[in-house]
Parts: structure tokens; C-alpha cells; sequence
């Protein structure tokens, strides 16, 4: 174990910022690309919906 | 509001806005044109910092002139421009809505990325400002001097070489005084100065320039 | 009413023509007639203010062109050999940008009404850089469902239109002269249109 | 007449079959992450000479190799979709463009996130940095021109020749920009020089690389699955999918 | 001599005779961005030697790719691609020919200026000859790479930006190489290495470039 | 002989046309005809090798047309709705560089000879920009008077034309015909042209 405390882990050696922005950005990359997806193609969906409707 | 500027801003805006990618390239475009003078000059921060200035508007430049020469072809070539000549409103009006749709698709996306460009060229953060400003003040009159050269080179008249070589070179000044702005804030001295007259150059161009252009146009298409 | 006095046209180093002069009043049909480059385009240009004549002027309700430029292009509508349309904005958009730059105030029904009236619903939501050459046509020609202006020149308007497409336009064309509007038309084909009062004028080369 | 089977009914098929896979993928990835991240924050000691910035690496060194990884997977699609004139293929190319991208820009954020407190600057012209920057060029040159085509079969076409014009240049690009940077005094700190790296760390990288190449596949599967949608929006399958999904 | 390939060239040479003023753009362009410089940096001469290799390439670069541009745009637009296409000869000889003529257009003329600017940067009498048979060496390498992107972004609205987004990135050996031939000259080392790397370059291109660029042009006409 | 089976073109995602079959034998003249945007344009355009169909094949003495490209391009001359014009070179220019490119040995006095038939001699020293529209498509048209090879392929070549020349490019096509050419030929106009054996493809949008 590495830590002795929470806060020294969060602290991450006086280098939290960008540790933590480093794996915080790649986290939100993924999320967000994720939903994106789930968006673009629930919209697809719906659009071809409307065209077989028609 | 149904006034035929409008109409034209709206649609060129549409146009460029069609193709979502097309602002986005011209963003990239001013990156990678930055990105090459350090791969041909070396990587030492030092000499980049000092040649900043000059590249980041010579990029400026381009990402706005590459697009610029052809402002009023596609619209020769088409008919629009012709619509536009018997539209019942004064035609410098709707060039100069031409020109503003230009500038915030090509000209306004390189003053908000140039800080960051600056970043990679090591430079100090008051001349980040200062290049902004410059910039800001600067870019209308690439834009409005390009359309004059872009109306006089329309068509199929021999004469576009004599006229190339005119608008060119009013070019110069708007390079030297926006470089010379950051350039001067580099070496801690005031920019003030150098960007008065850039302001001065972009009003003066915004005065004559649209009506040069709206004659320019009207010759081009007898 | 527009009149035409004395007009030359020297294109290059060649008199298309000169001395032409008419009349045209409210209800009038002008056929424009003449062999390929006779200068047909050259006097509806002349028309329009787009060219200047060598000689002779030309008069809107008595007043030079040029000299309230804005009053007359109010009144006038003009399709040339181009279509002006832009390649990347869809049929509707085009139709409704096109108008308003004209001064006509324009909603999508109105436009898609004018589509349909000369057969290119269907393709009102495509860009225009896809459409056949004949519905390109048709969606410049759409302008004349909207506008309100008196003056209508038009520079060969059946050229590419399919047959039943060149019926629904002549239709239209007769409807605005018994309205009383005015219209100056080149074409190379027989395309039979009513109107108050019919003239001809012959280019020769 | 000869009907070409993967060309027509491809899509219909692997639509329903991505589908399927997808939640494989997305748990591997889960589980993968879960253990690589253990192990770079828990099980990872502290660097003597880097201190905790180095955990950086756990990220910024998958994300950098998976962006070379996807643009020669990526290409390899493209040449497949333009030699056999397979839909298919050509559409995974185009769904794994964007995260490649991604990857490329997270190298890129990431690094010089590392680069700021070891270097002091956010950017140095060094070799492997400008490789890279290069290399995201390249994905967006792919993505830009891809979205600016309207026809789907002329646009497919387009990128896939791009796309192997630019394997072609990948390494001629690597190999003239290291040695730009070696002949140019080079930057004065080495990336190569951080410690001999214990096997754990080692043992994270591998496992979080493993981890995004899972959430590559499963994120290009739903990205192939949109396009289908898209793109055969007037097919009969798709107007059935659309009314059953309700 | 009534070769396709011939005709194609002797067309756009002629073509661009008429329209001279899009030559003299180009060339007013190079001189203007390598000018650029001197006026941001100051006269020291120390400076301006240490960057001249990388800006005169650059400016090189840039200059060929603005007209690069529209290398297939007017063909296109007027159908003459289309005859070209079903011309009973191989596209990509075609194709050969009109990357010759757009680089003794645009490509030579630069060459034969460099040495000129090359001056204005102080640069030493063996460096000037090394700048000019590296961009005669390169230049051709930039012409038919470029070919590849302005085929491929035919009909393609912003495409000029585009062009220039898909091809600088390939761009990048040439102008380290070019750059760095002229740069080790200048330390008094031997510029062999890199002129033979650039050679390289262009063979490839030429092998390869034209048969991608009928490819390209082909899905662009569909 | 040229042949075409089973012919589909999608273009976006519709289907402009499937199952489309034909022969044409030497001697033959075929008229595609149909509405604006009925896909005749894409049809020839198919026919020439610029598109690739999304089903069938087209043959040309017996090979598929893709097989020896350099052959069949040898013996066809295409002109679309485009002219194929540089505004900047004169007509003469024009036309024999576009003859030439076509593969046919042309000089000054026959490519002279060829635009006194279609009637532009007097335009041969301007630059195509300058002419009218019907002078231009004549222009791109006097290649029929140069070409030797056996199968044209025109898409509304009589639009834009006055009547005149419309006789005149008539009657070529008749002795082409007449010669055991073939020609394929779209047009919206009635024009009468002789042929040893002549069909019809309709297409409907
Ligand atoms: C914007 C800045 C940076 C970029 C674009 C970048 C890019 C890359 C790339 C592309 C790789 C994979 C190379 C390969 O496997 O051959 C890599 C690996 C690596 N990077 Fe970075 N890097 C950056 C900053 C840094 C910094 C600041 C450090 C540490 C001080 C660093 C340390 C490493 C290490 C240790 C590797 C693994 C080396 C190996 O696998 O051989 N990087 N980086
Ligand atoms: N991307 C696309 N999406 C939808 N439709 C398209 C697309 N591209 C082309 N089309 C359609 O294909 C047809 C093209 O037809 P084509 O040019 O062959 O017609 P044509 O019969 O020659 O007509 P005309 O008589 O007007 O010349 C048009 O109806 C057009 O709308
Ligand atoms: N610079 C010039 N030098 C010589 N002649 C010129 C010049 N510019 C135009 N012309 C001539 O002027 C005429 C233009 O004619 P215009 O376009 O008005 O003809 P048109 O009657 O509309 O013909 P079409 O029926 O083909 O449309 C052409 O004969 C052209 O050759
Ligand atoms: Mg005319
Ligand atoms: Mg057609």
C-alpha cells in the first residue's frame, strides 16, 4: 500500500492537477463518447421511424 | 429583418455552416501551417519565440486569403452575382455582408486559436494579449483588401495580373504593423502604437474598400 | 412601361446591333428572336442595367434606369442563362434566399407551394448540386411563383424543361399578363403564350 | 446476374450480431480498467526521481500506442472496403476514425500534462511529440473529408484512398522526423529517460492498453451500428428495427 | 507529336500564359511571406542565416499549394475532367502531364527565385546553391503529393482549406529534408544525405501519386 | 454493338432505374428520353464509363466496357450537358485540343472546316468565354465533324441551338448513321434525324 491517507492519495505528491486532470479528461473522453452514441443513435432510429411511418 | 444584407450574410453563413467541418478546417489549417516552420527551422524555443510574430500572422493570412480568392467566383459562376447586381439595395452594402460572413467564418476562429498557438512558440502571456488584439484589429482588412483583389480578378479579362500586383501589396503594412505589435510587446516595449495603426488600416479599408469592390464587381460582370 | 430608344451594343470590336428601340406596356409579351450570338442575352442584359449601352437609353415609367436604380430593380425579375443557385443549400432554401434578396418576403409554404407548382416538391429538401439539369432549371424558374414585380426577362426559360414542365410555365407567363405584368423572353423554340398585345423583335447577326 | 451476398446483405446481418457483442466488449473493458487502474495507483510504487507525476504514464502511454494501433487498423479497413467494394469495411474504417482521434488528442493532453512539472513547458518540439501531432492531423484530414462528401459510396472511396496514402507516409513521417530532431541540437531532456520500468508498471500498462483496445471495438461496433442506421435509413430492415424498437 | 499526354500539357501551359495573373500570385505570395521575416526579426544577420532554410521552404510549400488548389477545380466545373476521363489513354499519364505543367508554372519560378531571397537572408554562396537543387529536387515531390489532395477534394465545398488539411501533413519529410539540406550546408557539412533523401521522395511520389490521383479523380466524378 | 443488360443507377439512395436492356447495332440511333431528373443524364453518363452501375454491365462488341477501357474509349465520343470549354482559349484552341485528346490527328484548317459547319467560323479567334451560349455548345459540337469513332454519346445536344443549327447537327447525325455510326441521344425537342434502325428507351422518374 501506498498511501498512508486519503488526502495523500488525492494530493498525489503535490502533483494532483495533473494526474488527476490527466485520468479525469481521458475518463470524460470515453463518458462522453459513449453517450454520444447512445444519442446519435436513438436519432437515427427515431428519423427512420418517421420516414416508415410516412 | 428582411433586408437584403442580411439575407446574404445569412446565407453565406448557411453555406459555410453546412459543412460544420469547413470553420473546423480552417482552424486546423492555421495549426498545421504553424506546426511546419518549427519543422523546418529546428525546435531551439528561443529562435521560435523570436519568428512567432511573423508566423502566426503569415498563418492568419493564409487561412484567410487561401478562401478569399475565390469569395465572388463561385458566385460569378453561378448566377448569384448577378442577382445580387438587380437586387434592389445598394450592392456595397451586400458586399461588405459578403466580406463580414468571410471574416467570422475564416478570420475569427484564427484570432481565438492564436493564444494557444502562441503557447507552442513560447510566448511570454502580455504578448499572447497583444497578439490577440492585433489580430482582432487586423484580419478585417485582409478581408476587406482581399475582395477588391478577388472582384478585380473575376471573369475572363487579361487584366488580372496588373491588378494582383496592386492589392498585394496592401497587404504589407497590415503584416509589418501586426507583427511589429507582437514583436514590440516581446521586447517589452508598447504595443500601442502598431495597433493604433492597424485600426487605422481596417477603418480606412472599411470605408473603401466596399465600394471599390462593388465597382470592381460591376466591371467584372459586363 | 419600359422603353427602349436608339440602343447599340458593341461587344468586343463588334456592333451587335444598334438603333433598336420599342415600347412595351402593361399586358405585353416581347418575344426577343435571333440566331445563336445575334446579341439576344447581350440586349436582355442591357435591360436589366447589367451592361451599359454604347448608344440609346433605356426607360422605366419615363425615367432613365440608372437614375433610380433601386425603383426599378424593385420591378424587375430576371432569369439569365444561369441559374443562380448555390449547389450546397437545398431547393427551398435557394428558392427562399433567391426571393428575399429580390425583396420579396418569403415563408416555407409559400416556397414549397411554389415548388410544386412547377414539379420539384420532391426534391425541395436535396441540395441542388444533385438535381438533374432540367430541375435546376425548374427551381430557378420557381422565382416567378413569388415575386410580384411587374417586369419579368427571361433568357431562354424553356431551354432543358421536359414538355410538361414547359406547358406549366407557359401557363404561368400568360397568367401575368392578364395581370397586367410585362415579360421580354428569348427562346429558340415555339412555346404558345397569351397576352395582351404580342411583339416581336428580330437580331440578325 | 450475380449477387454480391456481402455487399447486400451484410449490414442486415451484423447489425443484430454487433448488437450482441457489444456488452462483451464493454465488461472486458470495465474489467480490464478496473485492474490496470489498481494497479497504477495502488500497487505501483512511487517513481524516487519523477515522484507521483509519473502515474501519468498509466494513461498517456496506452492512449499513444492504441492512436497508432486504430490509424494502421483503420487503413487496413479502408484498402479491404476499396479492393472488394465492401460496404462493410469501409464503414468501419470510418466508425474508428473519431476514436482514434480521441486517443491521439488524450496522448497529446496527457503528455503534455506530464510535460509541464518535468519539463516546465506544456510543448517541445522533440521528435515523438511532433510524430504525434502530425499523426492527429492525419485523423482529422480522414474525419474532415469524409464528413464533407455527402454521397456515402463516394465518400467511403475517397477516405479509404487517403487513408492508405497515409500509411504509405506514416513511417517516411517517423523516421524524417526523428531524425529532424536528432540533427537540430536536440530538446535537452530524453522521454526515454525515465527508470528502467519494474515489471508492475509494466504489467499496468499492458493491462490499461488491453483495456482501451476492448473499449475500441466495443465503441466502433456501436459507432458501425449508427452509421448502418444512417445510411440504409430507407432500407426495409431499418424501418422494421425502427417501429419494433418502438 | 500528338501524345494525350502532350496535349494536356501544352493546353495548361498555354492556359496559364493567358492567366498570368495567377502565376504572378504565386510568386508575389512567396515573396511575400519570405519577406515577412526580415521586417518582424530585425537585420541581424546571425538570426535571419539560422532561419532561412526552414522559411524559404516553407514559403515554397505554401506558395505551390495555393494554386495546388484548384488544380482540378476549373476541369472539373467545365467538363473538360470528364473528356479527359474518357480519353483513350491512361488517366494517370494525363494526369502526369498536368502536375508537369502546374510545377514549371508554379514549382520553377520559385526555384529560380530562391537564390535571390536566399541573398536577402545572408545565406553563404554554397548554401544557395544546395537551396536550389534541394527545391528542385523537392518541388516536384510537393506537386504530385499535393495532386493527390486536390483530387480527392474535388467538388467538395471549402475545398481549399481541405486540400490543404489532408496534404501538408505528407508535406512534412520533404521540408525536413529540404530544409535540413540547406541547414547542414550551412554548418559547413555535407548536404549528400538529405538530396539523396529528397530524390527519393519525389521517385516515390512520381511512381505512386499519379496512379492515386486517377483513383482519386475517378471517385470524384462519379 | 453495344450492349446493356440489366442496367440499375442508384444515385443517393434512390433508385433512378433498374433492369435497363438495350442492343444497338451498327446504324442505330437511340433515343433516351423522360422527365427532368428521370436519369437519362446518368444513364449515358453510365454507358461512357464515368459511373459504375450498381447492378449489370455494359458491353461493347461483346467485352465488358471496364475490360480494355483504351478500346472502347477509342471509338466513342461523348458530350454532355457540359461543354468541355476552357473560357480562356480561343474556340479553335478549344476544339482541337479537344480532338486531339479524343485521340484524332486534327489541324488548323480542318478544325476550321468544322466550326464553318456548325456555323462559328467567324468565332474561331475568340476566346470561348466571349460567345453566347449557343455559340458555345456549337463550339464543343463541331468535334462530331472531326471524330472517326463509331459510337456518340450526346446529351440534349440540340438545347441552347437555334433552329438553324439544329438542322444542321441533324443532318450530321443522319450520315453518321447512314456511315454505320451509332449514336445515343437525349433531347426534350422533336427533331427528325435518319437512321438505318431506330429505338427508344423511356425512363420514368
Ligand atoms: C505532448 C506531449 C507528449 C506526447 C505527444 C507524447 C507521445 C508519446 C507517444 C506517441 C508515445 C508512444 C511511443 C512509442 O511507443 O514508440 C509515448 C510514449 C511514452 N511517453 Fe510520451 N509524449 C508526450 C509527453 C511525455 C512526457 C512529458 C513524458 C515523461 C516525462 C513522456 C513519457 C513517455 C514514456 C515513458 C513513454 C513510453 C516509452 C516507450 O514505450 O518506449 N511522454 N509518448
Ligand atoms: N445524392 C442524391 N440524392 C438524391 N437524389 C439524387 C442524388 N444525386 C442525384 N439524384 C437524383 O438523380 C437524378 C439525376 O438525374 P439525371 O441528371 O440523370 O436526370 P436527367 O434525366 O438527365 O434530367 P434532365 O432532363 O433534367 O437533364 C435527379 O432526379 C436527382 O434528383
Ligand atoms: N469581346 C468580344 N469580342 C468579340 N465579340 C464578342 C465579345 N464579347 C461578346 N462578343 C459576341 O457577342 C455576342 C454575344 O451574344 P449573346 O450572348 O447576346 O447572344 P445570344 O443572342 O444570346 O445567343 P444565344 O442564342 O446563343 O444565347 C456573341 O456573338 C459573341 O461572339
Ligand atoms: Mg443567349
Ligand atoms: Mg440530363
Amino acid at each position: 500500500m501506498q498511501w498512508a491517507s486519503w488526502s495523500a492519495f488525492f494530493n498525489m505528491g503535490g502533483y494532483a492537477l495533473y494526474v488527476w486532470v490527466s485520468f479525469g479528461l481521458t475518463l470524460l473522453c470515453v463518458v462522453w463518447e459513449v453517450l454520444a452514441l447512445r444519442k446519435r443513435s436513438a436519432q437515427a432510429l427515431r428519423l427512420s421511424r418517421l420516414l416508415a411511418q410516412e | 429583418m428582411n433586408e437584403a444584407w442580411i439575407i446574404v450574410l445569412k446565407r453565406d453563413l448557411l453555406l459555410a455552416f453546412r459543412r460544420r467541418s469547413d470553420v473546423a478546417t480552417t482552424l486546423f489549417f492555421f495549426l498545421i501551417v504553424s506546426s511546419l516552420f518549427p519543422l523546418g527551422i529546428g525546435p531551439e524555443a528561443a529562435v521560435l519565440s523570436s519568428i512567432a510574430p511573423g508566423v502566426l500572422w503569415v498563418a492568419a493570412l493564409l487561412a484567410g486569403m487561401i478562401s478569399l480568392t475565390r469569395l465572388f467566383a463561385a458566385d460569378f459562376a453561378d448566377g448569384s452575382l448577378e442577382q445580387m447586381l438587380i437586387a434592389p439595395q445598394p450592392l456595397a452594402l451586400l458586399v461588405l455582408a459578403k466580406i463580414l460572413a468571410h471574416w467570422i467564418v475564416c478570420g475569427l476562429p484564427v484570432v481565438l486559436l492564436a493564444p494557444l498557438i502562441g503557447l507552442q512558440y513560447a510566448l511570454p502571456n502580455e504578448s499572447l494579449l497583444v497578439l490577440v488584439w492585433s489580430l482582432l484589429l487586423g484580419t478585417p482588412a485582409l478581408s476587406l483588401i482581399g475582395a477588391i483583389g478577388a472582384a478585380l480578378t473575376l471573369g475572363v479579362r487579361g487584366s488580372g495580373l496588373l491588378v494582383a500586383l496592386l492589392v498585394l501589396p496592401l497587404y504589407i503594412p497590415v503584416l509589418i504593423f501586426g507583427a511589429g505589435a507582437v514583436a514590440a510587446s516581446q521586447h517589452g516595449m508598447s504595443a500601442q502604437a502598431h495597433l493604433s495603426l492597424l485600426a487605422a488600416c481596417s477603418i480606412l479599408a472599411l470605408v473603401l474598400a466596399p465600394l471599390a469592390t462593388a465597382a470592381a464587381l460591376r466591371i467584372s460582370v459586363e | 412601361m419600359l422603353t427602349a430608344q436608339g440602343l447599340a451594343c458593341l461587344r468586343g470590336d463588334r456592333l451587335l446591333f444598334k438603333n433598336v428601340a420599342f415600347e412595351l406596356s402593361a399586358g405585353g409579351l416581347m418575344y426577343v428572336l435571333g440566331e445563336n450570338g445575334s446579341g439576344k442575352s447581350s440586349l436582355l442584359r442591357l435591360l436589366c442595367g447589367l451592361l451599359t449601352p454604347e448608344e440609346g437609353a433605356v426607360f422605366w415609367n419615363g425615367q432613365a434606369i440608372g437614375q433610380d436604380a433601386e425603383l426599378y430593380q424593385t420591378d424587375l425579375t430576371y432569369i439569365g442563362h444561369l441559374n443562380g443557385l448555390k449547389d450546397d443549400l437545398t431547393a427551398l432554401e435557394n428558392l427562399q434566399f433567391g426571393a428575399r434578396l429580390a425583396g420579396n418576403v418569403v415563408d416555407n409554404v409559400a416556397a414549397l407551394k411554389a415548388l410544386t407548382a412547377i414539379g420539384v416538391a420532391r426534391c425541395a429538401n436535396l441540395p441542388v448540386g444533385v438535381l438533374s439539369q432540367g430541375q435546376k432549371r425548374r427551381v430557378a424558374l420557381a422565382r416567378l411563383w413569388l415575386t410580384r414585380s411587374k417586369l419579368w426577362i427571361l433568357d431562354e426559360p424553356f431551354a432543358a424543361l421536359d414538355t410538361a414542365s414547359v406547358e406549366v410555365l407557359a401557363a404561368q407567363l400568360s397568367a401575368h399578363m392578364v395581370n397586367g405584368g410585362m415579360t421580354i423572353i428569348t427562346t429558340h423554340q415555339d412555346v404558345a403564350i397569351q397576352a395582351q398585345s404580342t411583339q416581336t423583335l428580330r437580331l440578325s447577326a | 446476374m450475380k449477387i454480391n451476398w456481402f455487399k447486400y446483405s451484410s449490414p442486415q446481418t451484423f447489425y443484430p450480431l454487433a448488437g450482441k457483442m457489444i456488452p462483451w466488449f464493454a465488461w472486458l473493458a470495465t474489467i480490464l480498467a478496473i485492474a490496470g487502474l489498481y494497479i497504477s495507483f495502488v500497487i505501483a510504487p512511487t517513481d524516487f526521481q519523477q515522484g507521483e507525476a509519473y502515474r501519468i504514464i498509466f494513461v498517456h502511454v496506452p492512449a499513444a500506442w492504441m492512436s497508432m494501433v486504430i490509424y494502421i487498423v483503420m487503413a487496413a479497413w479502408a484498402g479491404l472496403g476499396l479492393a472488394l467494394n465492401a460496404r462493410l469495411s469501409a464503414m468501419m474504417a470510418q466508425a474508428l476514425a473519431p476514436t482514434g482521434a480521441i486517443f491521439t488528442l488524450l496522448a497529446l493532453v496527457t503528455g503534455s500534462l506530464w510535460g509541464k512539472p518535468m519539463w516546465g513547458a506544456w510543448w517541445v518540439w522533440d521528435a515523438r511529440l511532433t510524430s504525434e501531432l502530425i499523426l492527429l492531423f492525419l485523423y482529422l484530414g480522414f474525419i474532415a473529408l469524409q464528413s464533407s462528401i455527402d454521397d456515402p459510396r463516394r465518400a467511403d472511396r475517397a477516405g479509404a484512398l487517403l487513408a492508405l496514402v497515409g500509411v504509405v507516409n506514416v513511417p517516411i513521417i517517423y523516421f524524417s522526423v526523428k531524425w529532424w530532431n536528432t540533427l537540430h541540437q536536440g530538446s535537452s531532456i530524453n522521454m526515454g529517460a525515465a527508470p528502467k520500468m519494474a515489471a508492475t508498471m509494466l504489467l499496468g500498462m499492458l493491462l490499461m492498453a488491453l483495456a482501451f483496445w476492448m473499449y475500441t471495438v466495443a465503441v466502433g461496433l456501436m459507432r458501425v451500428r449508427c452509421i448502418m442506421l444512417e445510411r440504409e435509413r430507407s432500407a426495409d430492415w431499418v424501418k422494421a428495427l425502427s417501429l419494433g424498437a418502438k
